[in-house]
């Protein structure tokens, strides 16, 4: 099954991509979103290796819960990396 | 599922994918100042050491160890079921170290008004 | 009902949970129930303890599986002594912070809650017989511990929280990571199993398994380099905290290496690699304590270096070292309990903790002084106190070895140590008066009985080692026993 | 039963190629609010009649898919609303050509508001 | 608003919420259905307030054919409005005239409300951004014309007639 | 400088990861085959259904076979409520009301919720309970009722969570898990022991003895803690507002 | 097997959605573009998981794609509120 092979390139391209992309950027809120995507990669992966129990709590904990716990953390604390003012865009 | 003589590169992309994120999480950990930046950090070398459980409990054709209705009586392999149930707990107690760390900082913030490790001097780092 | 090691988890959980909703009825139930447990659990550590020396090695399965396939708890002559000084020393620091004022000010319920958990999983991680299982129970000490450093709300409790939280975290990645390489060439998570099967394992891959778990539970044990968590820790949680940590949490760590390198893993050389850590560890921790002008900081540099004796005599691994590893333990537990316990007064109302403000306060604090002091001279090791015997075992069995090295080592750290501290005696008893009469904290009466326990037991071990020795003989002999080990824990009950 | 599953066939080829469209979508309209215009509708409708499909060739499946379909027709444009809302609310002005922006007007009176 | 009993309510999402586990689990043993029952139960007990207001009058079997009507509308309306989608992303040169737009609405049901939004993003070319008590704003890729009026029956007018007729 | 030696360091760590993981094949048939009875995967994969009545084997092993681990995740969790509470707790002023979001959320989102926070709650509750037959089980549905609950509590200004009953389902789903395992020691078996409870026919709902009943008990106390915990979360007050 | 063709078109197609997904995730460039990035990528992530199911044959693996769904869109939506200012 040749596909498997691209597929599983692909998310692992796209998985070192947004973990590079949620270390790199400054803006926390990216980094946070960059796991939210780290996640949905994982739970995919998961599930093609056949593990949709672990899929399912990836996503129930990756995705909903570890964001909201991340955001709320940078709306009490702050969203730049560095501190410096940024616009809210 | 046999992945034949492509075996290599699907190893490469799990286990590479997998270790570079543990990689990833723990130079961030290392370097990174920013607190929130270091538990996110955390959270991706715990991802990557998830994924990396999974993997190693893959079988070649395998499906995953239910054994409901449209398979019992068959003859199928499954997948090694150990690995993921360890990574289930693991997942869970991931969220809750995260949740505390994240906790810290907020307060921290509160004292220090800075969520920079250095210039959080009070104690040595 | 029969009383089995189990009881040592499950009751403190079942209380754990019941303690919110009886918090309803009346607030004290928070203070009490978890009182109420330890009592039961010294209850059940001396029943077992006396089955142990009758019957030998108890291993419980647990959920009805046998042992490699469901989780197992082995109480060993071993595991059993350090379970029981756990819950002893658990208990006694609970006699102590029962309305502890300080901790009243802060959401009491909590404080008992993580507190009682921090002991439950340090007894957990002694007790179980799985390596997975021994993970979770690191965490279970990990989370109540973050949470009780930065128990208070001044400044710096949360950063040392979460510089114990980064080390703790890191520590837990390369665990698992551990156990991923662990579990994919053996397929086995039990430890007897392990032990029966490592020979299997290629011996790089054992290096490298052998070296994350040793620097993950290294974070735990003080080991150095990864001690960098404790001087904070322990400065910045609440007294009876430090305490805990120094008698249970750390001990934990211990365990586990010990586990490591005796029973699991056959390593050329690990001996050896423990030694050296020991004392790199002990050394580079005495000379900071020299230099911390912080009368906690001092203490947790001191415990560290306690932490790398122990770990020296580890590594010697002969019986008699073991012995004297082992009474390092329980001195270290006891003496630094009680050191903590009683500093905890002399600085009650300093934040920052200085030696500087102690002096005089011999005159104005004579119990807890004095027990300071008593807790002084039993760490350093003078006669006839229990810290004296624990040392010439030591020495005994380094010299049985042949170990020139490490008995002059061993000797120059007890110089030090007894410099540094003589230095706070100093200033306790030959200094004038500084403080106010109204600025120091009168030691409660609970307080008083418990740090009063402590120092009978030092003085009383001191005069009859014998009290303790036979009992410790039994452990060493049950941790070099490895075949027995596997034998006893991989019976087929089930099938 | 034949026919069902040539359908299911149609369906997932279909709702495949619009999810496809949907990503270019996004990938190509200029601004936030065409984005959503371009990816809401595409998703949606690839998504439904892809698991639709999915239902038809496996008809023991149905019954879950159109649980599936239900939810994905409701939520989707909701969240795609609420997506636009708050980048209106975050001061992002959309690209307005003639000028016909009536919902400024409510915006700013909030802003004054908190203000 | 009008008011229901909250009897009526409560067993309209009861009946819902058994329905879904009924979809969830796909069997007819009755250990699921009654442990389902029991769980939509609990569920409805502490969630009808909040589910509906309208209650089981939804059931009357002259809206289901409205209802149904409904659906046809809607699902041509979304296969148009991909195919108009398709025309202007795959177009070089991007077809677009964006604007938002307002017009106010008839309709005083909660949930007829959202069905309509939802159904208004979903047709060609527009998308609704916020609901302001009976006012619609609508961002509108192609806008023909400022008019709340006209933008009403251009973009509205089919769903909300129908919408009018199940839901009041 | 520092960044360079990191980097280094890293590098020779993931040297040595690769390396170790080269004696590890992918989807390699090395454990889990029927055939080699010694593995304990490959044990579980054999005797589970027989043996315990559950389709699903991780279920098996979590609740069952590794139920100790479950009851330390538990607690994990459990002690993760506690010290967020005691890390950020604060004492209330004289009438000071909670007010989780600052804004009222847009009209439409309200409607949303209300119509799929039932969904939610149910389908989390569906995955606990056919926790033993589906993929999922307490700690997924919990986390998803979990998730129910915050829709709610992000879309409202005023929604009211009762603490005291979270307190009691907490409480009590933690004993019943503790007891649940204590019965086995008192009918003299093991901690855990699954053997009062007969174990139904495969793969129906009732079946797997206590297995899916500390399923349901482990989901509501998952539910009740992660509510907790969110709720703790979203009524921080910022010190400062900050654009 | 005229249907492998099938499962290698859509799966083909459905990674190359992904990948474009995640193109306009890391060019941006503002917030509110990535999240419609992630809404996006959760759809056809949700839609892709339903299809692999049907290819592993395994009716179990709906509820996963169910579940995917709901959280997907929950994430969505606090960031969403986020951005607006309310949380």
């Amino acid at each position: 099954m040749i596909i498997y092979v691209v597929i599983f390139s692909i998310l692992a391209v796209l998985l070192v991509a947004s973990a590079l992309f949620a270390i790199i950027q400054k803006d926390l809120l990216y980094a946070v979103i960059a796991t939210g995507v780290i996640s949905l990669i994982l739970s995919v992966m998961f599930f093609i290796l056949q593990a949709p129990d672990v899929a399912l709590t990836e996503a129930a904990i990756g995705i909903a819960l570890t964001t909201i716990v991340f955001v709320i953390t940078i709306r009490n604390t702050t969203r730049n990396e560095d501190e410096k003012e940024i616009n809210s865009k | 599922m046999d992945f034949g003589q492509y075996q290599n590169i699907v190893t490469i992309s799990v286990y590479g994918s997998a270790i570079a994120l543990i990689l990833i999480g723990l130079y961030a950990v290392l370097i990174k100042k920013n607190l929130i930046k270091i538990v996110i950090g955390l959270s991706l070398a715990d991802a990557g050491i998830h994924l990396l459980f999974v993997a190693i409990g893959y079988l070649k054709g395998g499906t995953a160890p239910i054994f409901s209705p449209s398979v019992v009586g068959e003859n199928v392999t499954m997948v090694d079921p150990v690995p993921q149930a360890l990574v289930l707990t693991a997942i869970v107690i991931g969220f809750a170290v995260t949740a505390v760390a994240l906790s810290l900082v907020i307060r921290l913030y509160k004292h220090h008004n800075t969520a920079r490790i250095d210039q959080i001097k009070s104690l040595k780092w | 009902m029969v009383i089995s090691p189990v009881h040592y988890i499950a009751v403190p959980l079942l209380a754990a949970f019941v303690i919110p909703l009886f918090a309803k009825l009346n607030r004290e139930f928070v203070r009490i129930i978890p009182g109420i447990v330890l009592l039961y659990l010294s209850y059940v550590s001396i029943v077992l303890m006396n089955q142990v020396s009758s019957t030998g090695t108890i291993s419980e399965v647990l959920a009805g599986w046998a042992p490699p396939f469901g989780i197992n708890l082995v109480f060993s002559a071993f595991s059993g002594f350090l379970a029981s000084l756990m819950t002893f020393m658990g208990l006694v620091i609970w006699i102590y912070s029962y309305r502890f004022k300080k901790i009243d000010d802060e959401p009491a319920l909590k404080f008992y809650v993580l507190f009682l958990m921090l002991i439950t999983g340090a007894i957990g991680i002694v007790l179980t017989g799985d390596i997975f299982n021994l993970f979770v129970f690191l965490e279970i000490v990990g989370i109540s511990a973050y949470s009780l450093t930065s128990f208070y709300r001044n400044r710096d409790g949360a950063e040392a929280g979460f510089k114990y939280l980064l080390l703790g975290a890191f520590a837990s990645t390369l665990i698992l990571l551990g156990i991923i390489l662990l579990y994919s060439s053996i397929g086995t998570l039990n430890m007897a199993d392990i032990a029966q099967k490592s020979h299997l394992i290629p011996t790089s891959l054992k290096v490298s398994i052998f070296i994350l778990f040793v620097v993950g539970f290294g974070i735990e044990a003080e080991m150095f380099p990864l001690n960098g968590w404790a001087p904070d820790a322990y400065s910045q949680a609440p007294g009876p905290v430090g305490a805990a940590f120094s008698g249970i949490a750390v001990k934990a760590g211990m365990y586990v290496i010990i586990r490591l390198i005796y029973t699991l893993f056959d390593i050329e050389g690990s001996f050896q690699f423990l030694i050296v850590m020991g004392l790199i560890t002990t050394i580079i921790a005495e000379v900071s304590a020299m230099k911390q002008t912080n009368l906690k900081r001092m203490l947790a540099y001191s415990s560290i270096g306690q932490m790398g004796i122990v770990m020296v005599a580890f590594g010697i691994g002969t019986r008699e070292a073991i012995i004297a590893g082992l009474f390092l333990m329980l001195n270290h537990a006891i003496i630094k309990g009680l050191l903590f316990l009683s500093s905890s007064y002399l600085v009650y109302n300093d934040d920052n903790k200085l030696i500087s403000s102690l002096s005089g306060l011999g005159k104005r604090l004579p119990l807890v002084s004095f027990l300071f002091a008593l807790g002084a001279f039993a760490i350093v090791g003078l006669p006839p106190f229990s810290g004296f015997w624990s040392r010439l075992y030591l020495l005994l069995a380094a010299a049985d070895k042949e170990l020139i090295y490490l008995i002059a080592i061993i000797l120059i750290i007890a110089v030090i140590e007894i410099v540094y501290y003589f230095r706070v005696i100093n200033k306790l008893y030959f200094k004038d008066i500084k403080v106010k009469s109204d600025d120091v904290q009168k030691p409660s009466i609970n307080a008083v009985i418990s740090m009063s326990i402590l120092g009978i037991l030092i003085i009383a071990i001191g005069i009859y080692p014998d009290l303790v020795t036979s009992y410790l003989g039994n452990a060493a002999d049950a941790l070099l026993d490895k075949a027995g080990y596997i034998e006893n824990v991989l019976v087929d009950i089930n099938n | 039963m034949e026919i069902l599953k040539y359908i299911g066939i149609g369906l997932v080829l279909l709702g495949s190629i619009f999810l496809l469209l949907g990503a270019v979508g996004i990938y190509r309209m200029p601004d936030v609010y065409n984005r959503l215009q371009a990816g809401t509708k595409a998703t949606t409708l690839g998504a439904m009649s892809l698991i639709l499909g999915v239902g038809f060739m496996e008809p023991e499946w149905l019954v879950k898919t159109l649980i599936l379909v239900i939810f994905i027709g409701i939520a989707n444009p909701l969240s795609s609303h609420v997506l636009a809302r708050s980048a209106y609310k975050n001061n992002q002005m959309p690209i307005i050509k003639n000028g016909i922006d009536a919902y400024k007007k409510i915006n700013d009176s909030e802003k004054s508001e908190e203000n | 608003m009008q008011t229901v009993s909250l009897l009526n309510r409560f067993i309209y999402t009861w009946v819902i919420l058994f329905i879904l586990w009924y979809a969830f689990t796909t069997s007819l043993e009755p250990a699921e259905l009654i442990t389902g029952g029991f769980v939509s139960l609990v569920v409805a007990s502490f969630s009808y307030k909040v589910f509906t207001g309208s209650g089981l009058k939804i059931f009357m079997p002259h809206k289901l054919f409205f209802v149904a009507q409904y659906i046809f509308i809607f699902i041509l309306a979304l296969i148009k409005s991909n195919f108009d989608v398709a025309r202007r992303v795959l177009s070089p040169s991007l077809p677009i005239n964006p604007g938002i737009v307002e017009f106010n609405t008839k309709l005083t049901n909660d949930f007829a409300k959202m069905v309509l939004a939802n159904s208004i993003t979903l047709t060609p070319g527009t998308l609704t951004i916020d609901i302001v008590e009976n006012t619609f704003y609508i961002h509108w890729i192609d806008v023909k014309s400022d008019n709340p009026e006209i933008a009403h029956t251009e973009i509205a007018n089919n769903f909300e007639k129908l919408l009018l007729k199940i839901f009041n | 400088m520092k960044n360079i030696i990191v980097i280094a360091l890293l590098l020779v760590v993931g040297f040595y990861l690769v390396d170790s993981f080269n004696y590890i094949k992918f989807g390699d048939n090395r454990l889990g085959a029927p055939s080699d009875e010694k593995t304990v995967g490959a044990y579980y994969l054999n005797n589970t259904v027989e043996k315990t009545g559950v389709a699903n084997v991780i279920t098996a092993i979590i609740v069952n076979y590794r139920g100790f681990d479950t009851l330390g995740e538990v607690t994990v969790l459990f002690l993760a409520t506690t010290g967020l509470g005691s890390i950020l707790y604060r004492r209330r002023k004289e009438g000071e009301h909670e007010e989780r979001v600052t804004k009222e959320s847009s009209y439409l989102l309200q409607t949303g919720s209300k119509i799929l926070f039932p969904f939610v709650i149910l389908l989390g509750i569906y995955v606990f309970i056919h926790g033993h037959l589906t993929p999922g089980g307490g700690f997924q549905g919990g986390a998803i009722v979990a998730t129910g609950f915050l829709l709610m509590l992000i879309a409202y200004k005023n929604f009211k969570l009762g603490h005291n009953q979270l307190t009691w389902v907490e409480s009590l789903a933690g004993i019943t898990f503790v007891s649940i395992g204590m019965w086995g020691l008192i009918t003299g078996g093991t901690f855990l022991e699954n053997s009062f409870i007969p174990k139904g026919t495969l793969n129906s709902l009732f079946s797997g003895g206590i297995i899916p009943i500390i399923y349901i008990a482990v989901g509501f106390k998952v539910a009740a803690e992660l509510t907790g915990v969110l709720d703790i979360l979203l009524s921080i007050k910022p010190s400062k507002i900050k654009k | 097997m005229e249907l492998n063709y099938l499962y290698i078109t859509v799966l083909v197609i459905l990674s190359i959605a992904f990948i474009i997904g995640m193109l306009r995730f890391i060019k941006g460039p503002t917030a509110s573009d990535r999240v419609v990035a992630l809404d996006t990528i959760s759809i056809i992530a949700t839609a892709s998981l339903v299809f692999m199911g049907y290819i592993f044959n395994r009716y179990i693996y709906l509820d996963v794609a169910l579940i995917y769904g709901v959280l997907g869109f929950i994430g969505v939506i606090i960031i969403a509120r986020y951005l607006e200012g309310a949380l």
